[in-house]
C-alpha cells in the first residue's frame, strides 16, 4: 500500500515516457488522453493517500530500502500530501486546458508537463535536502522547456532571464548543501535537525551561513523581493496551461522555506532557531506591496495576474516568517487557495485574449469578447477570489491570515499592508475587468469560442474556490493539522517530528 | 430554520431570473418576486416574539477555527431592516418590470438585485461579525454590478468602480475593526460582543478599532468626506438608485452604527467623530442638493444629507436621539424610495432628468406629480407627513445635546440651516419639474406611466401619509422593538404624537420651511454665487487620480524592474554576499584546527595553471574562441585536481562532460557573434568586479573554513555497506546506483528533459548562418577531411568497446553508465564531425528522443521491479553465479539501472548535438567541383 | 630512488605544462593556441600516468585513456570550427 | 594545500560571477561553466581533501568521503544538462531577437540611454 | 623489485619526461606555427611512449602484468597525426605566415580551388 | 586489391582481432570469461558498426604490415633524437620547407596510413592531401593526389620525396596490393 507514496513521482514519469514512445507518440489524441487519464488517476491516488495520512499519521518510505539518514526517504505528512494534492488537482485542470489545442503548438507538451509534475511532487515529498535539489532541477528544466512552448520572442526573452537566474540559484543551492553537509555530515532533513541541535560552537556560524544561503534559493523560487524580477515576464509570457501549472512553482519555494526552517532550524536549533524570520518578514511584506503596485501598473492582464502571484507569495512568505503554528496553518490554506485561483486566472486571461481580437489581453479598448456571460462570470469569480472578497475562498484565507498574526508589531504591519494592498488589488482588478469586458470598440464581437475542454478546465479550477469556502471547516482544520506537524511541541521534539525516521513504515 | 430561510430564499431566488430568462418579462418578474415575498411572509410570521422584545437565533458551526459561524440574529433592529429590504425590494421588482426597456437584460438585472437583497439581508440578520462582514462585502460587489448595469456608458463603469473602491476600502477597515473586536472579546458572536461593553471600551485598541469601524460605516453610508461616490452611482438604473441608494445599501453603515451602538458608543471619541461627521454631511449634502440640475443628482445629495442627519442623531449619544435615528431611517426609506421611483417615471416618460428641460410636467402626468409632491413634502418635513415627525424629533434632540460644550448651540443652528436647504431643494424638486412653465427640448411628450409602474410609488406615498398621521398605530411596535435592540434594553419614553404643542423644535421646523421657501425664491443669486466656485467633478478627479496613481505605479515599476538581467543578477549575488557572508564575520577564525595537507610543486603548478587559465578566460572573454580554449584548460585542470584528490570517477565524468560542453559551446559560437563588442562602462566593470570578488571571497572563505574543520559524516555507512549491501567495491558508484539511486533517476530525467527542451528550442528556429568567420574570412569550402574521416571510422568500434569496458567495471572500479554513455556519444559525435549529419543519418536513422525514453524507462522499471518482491522502489538486488568455464558472474539490478543511465545519456547527448548540427546541413556553401 | 626519479619527471612535465600555458597565452594565432591546448592534453596524460606510478595505483589509467580520446575529439572539433564554423553539418 | 584549494575555488567563483554579469549570452555561458567548476570543487571540498584515498574498496587504508563525490557527479550531470539548454536557448534568442544580449535588446548605440543604471 | 629494474624504469621515465619537455620547448620556441607543430610530436610519440613503457614495467613488476598503457600509446599514435593534420589545415586556411626562409611555399595549393572533397566523390 | 570480406559475419577481420586484443588489454585478464566476452565483442562490434565503415582495401599481406609497423617504430626513435637536437639547437640553422609528394596510392586507408606515418616520424608533418587539378579536368576516375608535407629542416627535397615513397609508400602498396 505504501508504495503508493511513490506514485505522485513515478506515475507522471511513466506517463511521460509512455507518451514519448510508440504507439502513443504518433497520435495526438492518444497523447492527450493518456495524459489526462493519468492525471486523473494521480489525483484519485493522492487524495486517497491524503486521507490515509490524515488517519494514520505521517508515513516514511525508504527508497532503495536504505534507512534514513543514509538513504533517501520520502515523507508523506499532511503538509506534503496537501501540496501534492494541490499539484495534482491543478495539473489535471491545466492538462485539460492544454489538451484543447495548446498542446499541439509545440513538441513534447505532455511529456514535459508530466515531468514537471513529477519534479514538483518529488520536491514536496522528499525528506532529503539533496534529493530536493534534484527534484528542483527536474521541475526547473521541465519548466524551462515548457516556458518556450508555442514559441515567440517574448517567451525566448523571458526564458533567457528565467534560466540564467535559476541556474545561479541552483549554484547557490549547491553551495548551501555543501556547507550544510560539510558541517553536519548528513543530508536528511531530520537528521540535519538532530545534528544542528548538537552543533559545536565553532561550526554554528558556518551552518548559519549555509542556512541563510538556502533562503536565497527558496526565495528566488518563491519570487520574493528582491529576487522576484523573473516572475512577471515569465508567467505572463508562458502559454496558458503552462502558466497555470507555474502557479504552484512559487509555492514550492514557500514550501521549502516552511519545511527547512521549521525542521532544521526549528525550536531545537539553539542559536540558529528561527534565523530566517527576521530576513523574510520585511521582504515578504515588501513583495506584497510591490505586487500590488504591479497590479495597478500592469498594462496587460497576464502581467496583472503575475503580479497577483507576487502578492500571494509575499503574503505567504510573511506568514512563514512569523514562524508560528497558526501562521503556518494560514499559509497552508492560503497556498491552496492562491495557487488554484492564480492558475484559473491565467487560463481566463488566455480565453479573454483569444476572444478580443488584436487587443488580446492588453488593457485597452478592444473588440467585445464573444462569450461575455461565460467569461464574465469566470472573471468575476476569479477576481473576487483573488481579491479576498467574500463569498469566495480568498476571504477565508484573508481572515485566517489576519487572525493568525499574534504579535502586535507584526500585526500592525501585516494587517495594514495586507488590507491596503487588497484595496489596490480590488482597484486594479476592477479597472482591468471593466476595460476587458466593457471598453468595447467596434460593434462586432471577437472571434473564437472557448473549447468545452477549456471551459471545463477553468470551471474545475474555479470550483475549488467555493468548495474551499463551503468546506472551510474541514479545510482549515486540515491546514492546522499540517501546521501542527511542523511545530511539534514538548520535549525532544525533533525525534517526534513528522519527518522523524523512527516512525519508519516500510513494508 | 425558518430564520435561515429568510436569508436563503432570496439567495436561491437570484437564480430564478436566470432560469426564467426565456419567459415573458412579466412572468420573469413575477417568478423573481416569489422568493422575497415568501421570505417577507416568513419574517412577518416572526413579528410577535420580536415585538415582545425577544431575539431569535439560528446557529450552525461553519469554520470553528476562525470563529466564523452561520448565525442568524433576528431582533427588532434586524426585523425592521429586513422588513424594509424585503418590502421595498418587492416594490422595486414590480417597478423595474416597467422601467427596464426591451434592450436591457432583465434576468441579469433581477439576478443582481436578488443578490444584492441577499447581501443586505445577510448584513442585518448576521449574528456573527465575520459573517456580517461577508455580506457587507457582498453588497459592495452586487452594487458594483448594479451600478455598472449599463456598462456601455463610460460614466456607469467609472461610477461603479468608484463606488466599489470607496466601499471596499471601508469594508477592509471594517474587517480590521471586527477582527480587533473578535480578538478582544475572544469571539465573533454578536451576542457575545454586545455583552462585552467594558472589555471593548477599556481596551487600548478601542480608539483605533472605533476609527476603523467608523471608516467602514461612513464610506458605505456616504458620509463626508466619502460622500462623493453616491451621486456618481446615479448612473445606475433608477430602480437601483431607489433601492440601493435610498433604502438599503447606504443604510448599511447606519445599520452598523445602530447595531454596535451599545458597545461602541458613549465615548468622547464616538461623539466627536460621529456627530461632527454627521453634521458636516447633513449640511454639505443639503446645500449641494440644491444646485443639481439632474433630478437624481438632487435626490442623491439629499440622501447624503439625510444620512448625515441620522448619523448625527446616533452621534449625539442620547437614547432619544437613537430612537429618532431609527425612526428617520424608516421615514427616509419610504419617501426617498418613492421620490427616486417618481424621478425614474419622469425620466422614463419624458426622456430627461435635467430640471432645466423639465418644466410644467403637472399637466402631462398629474397623478405622478401629486405623488412626487407629497413625497417631496415629506422630505422637506412638512407636517402631517412622516418626515415631519422624525425631523421634529431631530430638532428636539439637537437642543438636548452638550457635545461641543459651550459651542453646543451651533448644532441646532446648523441643523435648522440644513432644514432650510432641505426645504429649498424639495421645493425645487416640486416647482422646477412640475410647474415653472413649459418643457424645453424634451425628446418625447411626457405622459403618465403604465398603471403598475406607479403602484409602488402610490404604496410608499400612502405610507408616508399614514405614518405621518398615525405613527403609533402603524410603526409604534416596530420602532419599539428596534429601539430595544439598539439601546440594549433601556428604551426611553418617547412620543410619536403629531402635536407636541408650540415648542422650540416646532419653531425650528417653521423657520426651515420659511427660510427654505425664501431661499428657493431667491435661488438665482445663490446659483450665481455657486457658479463662481470651481466645479469639482468627483468622478473625473477620481478617475484622474486613479490614472495618475496607475501611471506613477507604472513608472515606479518600470524603474525598479527595468528588464535588465544584470540588475537581477546583481541583486541575487548581493543577497548571497549578505546572507552567506554576514555569519562569517562572526567567525573568530576561519581555520578550523585541522592540519593542512602539504603543498607540492606539481600541485602548485596545477593551481597556477588553473588560475592563469581562469583569469585569461575573463580577460579575453570578448574574443570568444580564445576564451573557449582557456576555459578548456580550466576544465582539464579541475579534472586533474579530482584525480589528484582521490576522485577518479569525478575526473572521468568531468573530462567527458567537458568535451561535450566545449563542442556545444562551439556549436553555439557558430550562431553567435564571434566577438563581443566592448560595451560595459568602466564603472560597471568596477562594480561587477567588486561584486564578483565579494562572492569569491565568501565562497573561498567558506570552503577554507569547511576544509579545515574536523568532520564526521554518514559516509562510513556507505563504505561499510557498499560491498555487502550494494554488491560493488566502487563506493561512489554504489551510492549513485543504489544508496542514492533516486537522485540518479532524477538526474538522468533532468538530462532527458533537457534534450526534449532543446529539441523544442530548435524547432523552426530562424537561424543566422554567418558566411564567414569573425575576421571576415570565408569558411573553407571543403567539408570533410580524408584523414579524419578514415580514422574516425576506425575509432568508432574501439570507442564503443572502451565505453562497454567503462560501463561494466563501473560498479567495482571508476566508471559507470554515465561516463560510458558520454564516451559512446562522443564517439558518435566524432562521426558527425568527420562525416556530416547526412552521412550518419544514412547509416543510423534513430529518433534520439525515443532512445532517451527507453533509457529512462529501463531505469524506472528496474526500480519498480523491487515492488514484485514487496520491497521499496529501487531496492537493489545482486547475486553471484558460478557458471562452468566462465567462472564467477555477478548479476545485479544496479547494472540494469546503469544501463538505463547509459542509454539516456547517449540519447540525450546525441539528441542535443545532432539536432543542433542538423540545423545547418542544408544551404551551406560546399565545394561542388567533381572529385 | 624511483620516487625521486618520478618527482624529477613530475617537475619536467610541470615545466612542460607551464610552457604550454605560455604558448597558449602567447598564441599569436588561433591554430597556435589550439596546438598548445592539444599538447597540454597530451602532457596531462603523462602527468596522470605519473600520479598512478606515484600512488602505485591502477585507478588513474582510465582518466589518462579518456584524456587521450577526448582531447583528440576536442582538438579536431576546434579545428573544424576554424575551417567551417559549423562543426556538425 | 587547503588554502590553495580554497583560493582556487574562490577565484573560479570570482571569474564565473564576473562573466555571468556580462551583457552577452556567450560570456554568461562561460561564466556559468566556470561557476559550475567552482561549485563542484566546493562540494567536493566539503568532504575534505584526501590524498591516496580513492573510494574503491580494497585499494587503500583510509578512504576519501564518497558521498560528496557522488553529489558532485549528480551536480555535474545536471549542470551539463542545464548548460546545454542555456546554450541552445542563447542561440534561439539570437535567432528570435536578432542579437545576443541577455536582455534581448541592444543598449543604445550612442550611449544616450545608459544601460541598467 | 630488483635494483637494475628500477633503473630501467627510471630510464624510460626520464626518457619520456625529457621528450615531453623538449616537445613543449619546441612548441614555445619555434618561430612559426608550422615549425612549432613539430615539437609536440615528440611529446606524443617518444615522450608518451617512454613514460607509458615505464608505467607498464612498473606495474608489471610490482603486481600482475599490466599492458593496458599500450592502449594509450596506440591510441595516441593513431590520433596525433590527425590532430596535427587538422591543425595545419586550419593554419593554412587562416593563411598563417611561415618564416621567410621557408622553401616551397608555392607547393601550398591555393585555397578553395584545388581541394579535395570526399563528399563529392 | 580486395574490398569485400570473406565472411559476412566478419566484415573486418583485422578490426575484430584488434578489438579482441584491446578488450583483453583493457581488462588485463585472460580468464575464460573475458576471452569469451572479448570474442563476442570482437564479432559483434564490427557488425554493429559496419555501416559506419566505408569499403576500404583489405590488408592482404599481414606479415608485411607488421614489418612496416616495426620499421615505423624504429624510425620514430631515431628521428626523434635527431629532431630533439634541432629543437634545442640554434633556430637559424633550421630550413623549413613545404614539399609535395606525388602519391601512387589511390585509396583512403593506405593514404591515411602513409600520411600518419609521415606525421609520426619527427621532422615532417602531413599538411594536406589534394588532387592534381589537371587530372580532374581530364576526367580520370581515380586521379593522382599530392601529399603536402611540412619539413622542419630540409636538406634535399628530392631525397626526402624519394625516401618517403620508397620507405613507406612502397610497402603500403605491397600490403594492400594496390
Ligand atoms: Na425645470
Ligand atoms: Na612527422
Amino acid at each position: 500500500m505504501w508504495h503508493l507514496i511513490t506514485a505522485p513521482i513515478l506515475l507522471p514519469m511513466l506517463t511521460a515516457l509512455l507518451i514519448m514512445l510508440p504507439p502513443i507518440h504518433y497520435s495526438p489524441v492518444r497523447r492527450r488522453w493518456l495524459s489526462i487519464i493519468s492525471s486523473a488517476i494521480q489525483l484519485v491516488l493522492v487524495a486517497t493517500l491524503l486521507l490515509k495520512v490524515q488517519q494514520d499519521g505521517a508515513v516514511h518510505y525508504a527508497v532503495g530500502n536504505w534507512q534514513a539518514p543514509f538513504g533517501i526517504i520520502l515523507v508523506a505528512d499532511t503538509l506534503s500530501m496537501v501540496m501534492v494534492c494541490l499539484t495534482s488537482f491543478l495539473a489535471f485542470g491545466a492538462i485539460c486546458y492544454g489538451s484543447a489545442g495548446d498542446d499541439e503548438k509545440g513538441s513534447f507538451f505532455h511529456p514535459l508537463f508530466q515531468f514537471q509534475v513529477m519534479g514538483i511532487n518529488g520536491a514536496f515529498l522528499t525528506g532529503d535536502l539533496f534529493n530536493m535539489f534534484v527534484f528542483f532541477e527536474v521541475l526547473l528544466i521541465a519548466s524551462y522547456a515548457l516556458l518556450i512552448h508555442a514559441g515567440g520572442k517574448n517567451k525566448t526573452k523571458a526564458a533567457l532571464h528565467y534560466v540564467i537566474l535559476n541556474l545561479t540559484g541552483s549554484a547557490i543551492f549547491l553551495f548551501a548543501l555543501a556547507v550544510l553537509y560539510g558541517t553536519l555530515g548528513t543530508l536528511n532533513i531530520v537528521d540535519m535537525a538532530a545534528k544542528v541541535a548538537l552543533l559545536p560552537a565553532a561550526d554554528v556560524m558556518l551552518v548559519k551561513s549555509g542556512g541563510l544561503m538556502l533562503i536565497i534559493v527558496f526565495a528566488l523560487k518563491a519570487a520574493v523581493l528582491p529576487l522576484q524580477f523573473w516572475l512577471p515576464a515569465t508567467y505572463s509570457s508562458a502559454s496558458a496551461p503552462v502558466a497555470a501549472l507555474f502557479a504552484v512553482m512559487t509555492k514550492i519555494g514557500v514550501y521549502a522555506l516552511l519545511r527547512v526552517y521549521t525542521t532544521i532550524f526549528g525550536a531545537e536549533a539553539g542559536a540558529l532557531s528561527g534565523m530566517a524570520g527576521s530576513w523574510l518578514l520585511p521582504v515578504g511584506l515588501a513583495t506584497i506591496v510591490l505586487g500590488s503596485i504591479g497590479v495597478i501598473a500592469s498594462n496587460d492582464f497576464r502581467k496583472l495576474v503575475a503580479n497577483l502571484v507576487l502578492v500571494s507569495v509575499g503574503t505567504l512568505v510573511s506568514l512563514v516568517a512569523l514562524q508560528t503554528e497558526l501562521t503556518a496553518a494560514a499559509a497552508i490554506y492560503y497556498t491552496v487557495h492562491s495557487t488554484l485561483v492564480a492558475a484559473a486566472l491565467f487560463l481566463i486571461a488566455d480565453l479573454i485574449a483569444n476572444q478580443r481580437g488584436k487587443a488580446g489581453d492588453r488593457l485597452v479598448s478592444g473588440r467585445r469578447v464573444s462569450q461575455p456571460v461565460l467569461l464574465g462570470i469566470m472573471f468575476m469569480v476569479g477576481a473576487m477570489t483573488v481579491a479576498g472578497l467574500p463569498p469566495f475562498s480568498g476571504f477565508i484565507g484573508k481572515l485566517m491570515l489576519l487572525q493568525a498574526v499574534a504579535e502586535p508589531s507584526s500585526k500592525l504591519l501585516l494587517w495594514s499592508i495586507v488590507l491596503v494592498c487588497s484595496l489596490l488589488v480590488i482597484v486594479g482588478l476592477s479597472r482591468a475587468g471593466s476595460t476587458l469586458f466593457w471598453r468595447v470598440s467596434g460593434s462586432d464581437a471577437g472571434e473564437g469560442k472557448a473549447a468545452p475542454l477549456q471551459v471545463f478546465a477553468v470551471c474545475w479550477l474555479l470550483i475549488a474556490s467555493p468548495l474551499l469556502v463551503i468546506f472551510a471547516g474541514p479545510f482549515t482544520e486540515l491546514s492546522q493539522h499540517a501546521a501542527a506537524q511542523l511545530y511539534p511541541s514538548g520535549a525532544n521534539a525533533v525525534s517526534r517530528h513528522a519527518l522523524a525516521p523512527e516512525l519508519e513504515v516500510v513494508p | 430554520m425558518t430564520l435561515l430561510w429568510i436569508l436563503l430564499l432570496p439567495m436561491l431566488g437570484s437564480l430564478i431570473p436566470i432560469i426564467t430568462a426565456k419567459r415573458q418579462r412579466s412572468a420573469c418578474a413575477l417568478a423573481t418576486a416569489v422568493a422575497p415575498a415568501v421570505a417577507l411572509v416568513l419574517l412577518v410570521l416572526n413579528a410577535k416574539p420580536i415585538f415582545a422584545g425577544e431575539t431569535l437565533r439560528f446557529f450552525y458551526a461553519w469554520v470553528p477555527l476562525l470563529g466564523l459561524d452561520i448565525t442568524i440574529h433576528l431582533d427588532g433592529l434586524a426585523f425592521l431592516f429586513s422588513l424594509l429590504i424585503l418590502g421595498i425590494g418587492l416594490l422595486i421588482i414590480l417597478y423595474a418590470r416597467y422601467y427596464l426597456s426591451e434592450r436591457d437584460s432583465m434576468p441579469r438585472f433581477y439576478a443582481y438585485l436578488m443578490l444584492f437583497m441577499t447581501a443586505m439581508l445577510g448584513i442585518v440578520l448576521s449574528g456573527n461579525l465575520l459573517q456580517l462582514w461577508l455580506f457587507w462585502e457582498l453588497t459592495s460587489i452586487s452594487s458594483f454590478l448594479l451600478i455598472s448595469f449599463w456598462w456601455h456608458k463610460p460614466e456607469a463603469r467609472r461610477g461603479a468602480r468608484m463606488a466599489l473602491t470607496v466601499t471596499a476600502a471601508g469594508g477592509l477597515a471594517l474587517l480590521a475593526a471586527f477582527l480587533l473586536i473578535g480578538e478582544i472579546v475572544g469571539s465573533y458572536d454578536l451576542q457575545q460582543v454586545l455583552l462585552s461593553v467594558d472589555l471593548i471600551k477599556q481596551h487600548s485598541w478601542y480608539p483605533i478599532l472605533l476609527v476603523l469601524f467608523l471608516l467602514g460605516c461612513f464610506t458605505k453610508s456616504a458620509q463626508f468626506p466619502f460622500h462623493f461616490w453616491l451621486p456618481n452611482a446615479m448612473t445606475a438604473p433608477t430602480p437601483v438608485s431607489a433601492y440601493l441608494h435610498s433604502a438599503t445599501m447606504v443604510k448599511a453603515g447606519i445599520f452598523l452604527l445602530a447595531r454596535f451602538y451599545p458597545v461602541l458608543s458613549g465615548s468622547e471619541l464616538w461623539f466627536v467623530l460621529v456627530s461632527v461627521t454627521g453634521l458636516i454631511t447633513l449640511l454639505v449634502g443639503a446645500y449641494l442638493a440644491l444646485f443639481k440640475h439632474d433630478l437624481k443628482g438632487l435626490l442623491a445629495y439629499s440622501t447624503i444629507s439625510h444620512l448625515g442627519l441620522i448619523t448625527l442623531l446616533f452621534g449625539m449619544g442620547t437614547d432619544l436621539a437613537a430612537v429618532a435615528g431609527i425612526f428617520h431611517i424608516i421615514n427616509h426609506a419610504t419617501f426617498k424610495a418613492s421620490l427616486f421611483m417618481a424621478a425614474g417615471i419622469i425620466d422614463h416618460e419624458s426622456g430627461s432628468r435635467d430640471m432645466r428641460k423639465l418644466n410644467g410636467l403637472w399637466q402631462f402626468m398629474p397623478i405622478t406629480a401629486t405623488l412626487a409632491m407629497v413625497a417631496a413634502a415629506a422630505m422637506a418635513g412638512v407636517p402631517l407627513l412622516n418626515g415631519f415627525l422624525s425631523k421634529e424629533m431631530f430638532f428636539g434632540e439637537t437642543l438636548n445635546q452638550q457635545l461641543l460644550g459651550s459651542l453646543s448651540w451651533v448644532i441646532p443652528v446648523l441643523a435648522t440651516l440644513a432644514g432650510v436647504f432641505s426645504v429649498a431643494y424639495s421645493l425645487r424638486f416640486i416647482h422646477d419639474v412640475f410647474f415653472n412653465g413649459q418643457p424645453k427640448g424634451l425628446s418625447k411628450t411626457p405622459k403618465e406611466p403604465p398603471r403598475y409602474m406607479r403602484v409602488p410609488v402610490e404604496f410608499l406615498v400612502a405610507l408616508c401619509i399614514l405614518v405621518g398621521i398615525f405613527p403609533v398605530y402603524l410603526i409604534g411596535d416596530l420602532l419599539d422593538a428596534a429601539a430595544l435592540a439598539v439601546l440594549a434594553g433601556d428604551v426611553p419614553e418617547y412620543s410619536l404624537a403629531i402635536w407636541h404643542g408650540f415648542n422650540l423644535p416646532l419653531l425650528m421646523s417653521a423657520l426651515a420651511l420659511l427660510g427654505g421657501t425664501l431661499i428657493y425664491v431667491y435661488r438665482k443669486h445663490l446659483f450665481e454665487f455657486q457658479n463662481t466656485l470651481p466645479d469639482v467633478d468627483a468622478l473625473n478627479s477620481f478617475e484622474r487620480g486613479v490614472k495618475q496613481f496607475a501611471a506613477r505605479c507604472h513608472r515606479f515599476y518600470q524603474w525598479l524592474d527595468n528588464g535588465s538581467l544584470q540588475r537581477y543578477m546583481t541583486l541575487v549575488l548581493l543577497s548571497f554576499v549578505v546572507l552567506a557572508g554576514l555569519p562569517l564575520l562572526d567567525l573568530a577564525t576561519l581555520w578550523g584546527g585541522r592540519q593542512e595537507l602539504p603543498i607540492d610543486a606539481v600541485n602548485a603548478t596545477g593551481a597556477a595553471m588553473l588560475l592563469i587559465a581562469a583569469f585569461a578566460t575573463v580577460l579575453w572573454h570578448r574574443k570568444r574562441l580564445i576564451a573557449l580554449l582557456m576555459i578548456s584548460v580550466v576544465g582539464l585542470m579541475v579534472s586533474i585536481a579530482f584525480t589528484r584528490f582521490s576522485a577518479p570517477d569525478l575526473a572521468l565524468t568531468q573530462l567527458s562532460v567537458e568535451v561535450v560542453t566545449i563542442i556545444l559551446l562551439m556549436l553555439a559560437l557558430f550562431f553567435l557573434p564571434h566577438k563581443t563588442p566592448k560595451q560595459s562602462e568602466s564603472s560597471r566593470v568596477v562594480r561587477d568586479l567588486s561584486i564578483a570578488s565579494m562572492v569569491g571571497v565568501v565562497v573561498g572563505s567558506l570552503s577554507y573554513a569547511l576544509m579545515t574543520r574536523p568532520f564526521t559524516s554518514i559516509s562510513d555507512f556507505f563504505i561499510a555497506n557498499a560491498k555487502t549491501g550494494g554488491g560493488g567495491t566502487n563506493v561512489v558508484n554504489v551510492i549513485l546506483v543504489d544508496f542514492r539511486g533516486f537522485d540518479t533517476l532524477g538526474e538522468i530525467t533532468v538530462l532527458g528533459i533537457a534534450s526534449l527542451g532543446i529539441f523544442k528550442l530548435l524547432t523552426r528556429i530562424p537561424l543566422f548562418k554567418p558566411s564567414s568567420d569573425g575576421e571576415g574570412r570565408p569558411w573553407a569550402l571543403q567539408r570533410n577531411s580524408l584523414l579524419l574521416s578514415t580514422v574516425a571510422q576506425s575509432l568508432l568500434p574501439l570507442a564503443i568497446m572502451v565505453s562497454i569496458y567503462i560501463f561494466f567495471r563501473g560498479h567495482n572500479m571508476p566508471g559507470g553508465g554515465f561516463i560510458a554513455g558520454l564516451i559512446t556519444a562522443v564517439a558518435i559525435i566524432l562521426q558527425y564531425i568527420a562525416q556530416g549529419v547526412d552521412w550518419v543519418k544514412e547509416r543510423m536513422n534513430v529518433e534520439y528522443q525515443r532512445v532517451v525514453a527507453i533509457g529512462l524507462m529501463i531505469a524506472l522499471l528496474t526500480g519498480a521491479g523491487s515492488w514484485l518482491f514487496n520491497r521499496p522502489f529501487l531496492t537493489s538486488w545482486f547475486a553471484h553465479f558460478n557458471v562452468p568455464l566462465l567462472g564467477d558472474i555477478e548479476l545485479a539490478s544496479a547494472i540494469a539501472f546503469d544501463l538505463g543511465v547509459y542509454i539516456t545519456v547517449v540519447g540525450s547527448t546525441l539528441l542535443i548535438l545532432a539536432n543542433l548540427g542538423k540545423m545547418t546541413t542544408s544551404h551551406r556553401p560546399v565545394h561542388k567541383e567533381a572529385i | 630512488m624511483l620516487d625521486n626519479v618520478i618527482m624529477l619527471v613530475f617537475v619536467m612535465i610541470s615545466i612542460a605544462l607551464l610552457l604550454n600555458v605560455w604558448s597558449l597565452l602567447r598564441g599569436p594565432s588561433l591554430p597556435d593556441r589550439i596546438l598548445a591546448l592539444d599538447t597540454m592534453y597530451i602532457n596531462s596524460i603523462a602527468l596522470i600516468i605519473l600520479y598512478g606510478l606515484l600512488m602505485a595505483s591502477p585507478l588513474y589509467f582510465e582518466a589518462a585513456l579518456l584524456i587521450a580520446m577526448l582531447g583528440f575529439v576536442s582538438t579536431v572539433a576546434v579545428c573544424k570550427f576554424l575551417l567551417r564554423g559549423d562543426i556538425i553539418e | 594545500m587547503e588554502t590553495l584549494f580554497a583560493s582556487c575555488i574562490g577565484f573560479l567563483t570570482f571569474c564565473g560571477v564576473f562573466l555571468m554579469l556580462r551583457g552577452r549570452t556567450f560570456p554568461v555561458m562561460l561564466g556559468l561553466t566556470m561557476l559550475s567548476y567552482a561549485v563542484n570543487l566546493f562540494i567536493f571540498a566539503s568532504g575534505r581533501l584526501t590524498l591516496r584515498g580513492a573510494v574503491v574498496l580494497g585499494t587503500t587504508e583510509h578512504y576519501a568521503d564518497p558521498l560528496p563525490q557522488a553529489l558532485v557527479l549528480t551536480a555535474i550531470v545536471i549542470g551539463f544538462a542545464m548548460t546545454a539548454f542555456l546554450v541552445i536557448l542563447a542561440i534561439r534568442a539570437r535567432a528570435d531577437l536578432g542579437n545576443d544580449h541577455v536582455d534581448g535588446k541592444l543598449p543604445d548605440a550612442d550611449g544616450m540611454k545608459r544601460e541598467s543604471r | 623489485m630488483q635494483h637494475w629494474l628500477e633503473w630501467v624504469i627510471a630510464f624510460f621515465l626520464l626518457l619520456g619526461g625529457s621528450f615531453v619537455l623538449i616537445g613543449s620547448i619546441g612548441l614555445a620556441r619555434m618561430p612559426d606555427f608550422f615549425m612549432r607543430l613539430h615539437g609536440p610530436t615528440k611529446a606524443t610519440t617518444l615522450g608518451m611512449g617512454g613514460i607509458l613503457l615505464g608505467s607498464i614495467l612498473f606495474f608489471s613488476l610490482t603486481g600482475v602484468v599490466s599492458l593496458h598503457e599500450l592502449l594509450i600509446t596506440i591510441f595516441l599514435l593513431i590520433t596525433a597525426p590527425i590532430s596535427a593534420h587538422m591543425l595545419i589545415k586550419a593554419a593554412l586556411h587562416h593563411k598563417l605566415a611561415a618564416i621567410e626562409k621557408t622553401q616551397g611555399m608555392n607547393n601550398i595549393p591555393p585555397a578553395q580551388t584545388k581541394t579535395h572533397d570526399r563528399n563529392s566523390q | 586489391m580486395r574490398f569485400k570480406p570473406k565472411y559476412r559475419w566478419l566484415p573486418a577481420p583485422y578490426r575484430s582481432v584488434t578489438l579482441f586484443i584491446v578488450w583483453l588489454l583493457l581488462n588485463q585478464s585472460v580468464e575464460v570469461a573475458q576471452l569469451c566476452f572479448a570474442l563476442v565483442l570482437a564479432i559483434l562490434l564490427p557488425l554493429l558498426t559496419s555501416r559506419f565503415r566505408e569499403p576500404q582495401p583489405l590488408i592482404l599481406k599481414p606479415v608485411l604490415a607488421i614489418r612496416y609497423m616495426l620499421l615505423v617504430l624504429a624510425d620514430i626513435i631515431t628521428a626523434n633524437a635527431q629532431v630533439a637536437v634541432l629543437i634545442l639547437g640554434p633556430k637559424r640553422r633550421l630550413n623549413p620547407a613545404f614539399v609535395r609528394v606525388p602519391l601512387d596510392l589511390k585509396h583512403d586507408l593506405p593514404i591515411t596510413i602513409l600520411a600518419s606515418t609521415v606525421s609520426m616520424t619527427p621532422g615532417t608533418v602531413s599538411a594536406e592531401i589534394y588532387p592534381d587539378i589537371t587530372l580532374i579536368e581530364s576526367g580520370a576516375p581515380m586521379p593522382q593526389r599530392w601529399l603536402l608535407i611540412h619539413v622542419l629542416n630540409m636538406t634535399d627535397e628530392a631525397e626526402l620525396i624519394a625516401s618517403i615513397k620508397q620507405r613507406y609508400e612502397a610497402p603500403l602498396k605491397e600490403i594492400f596490393q594496390c
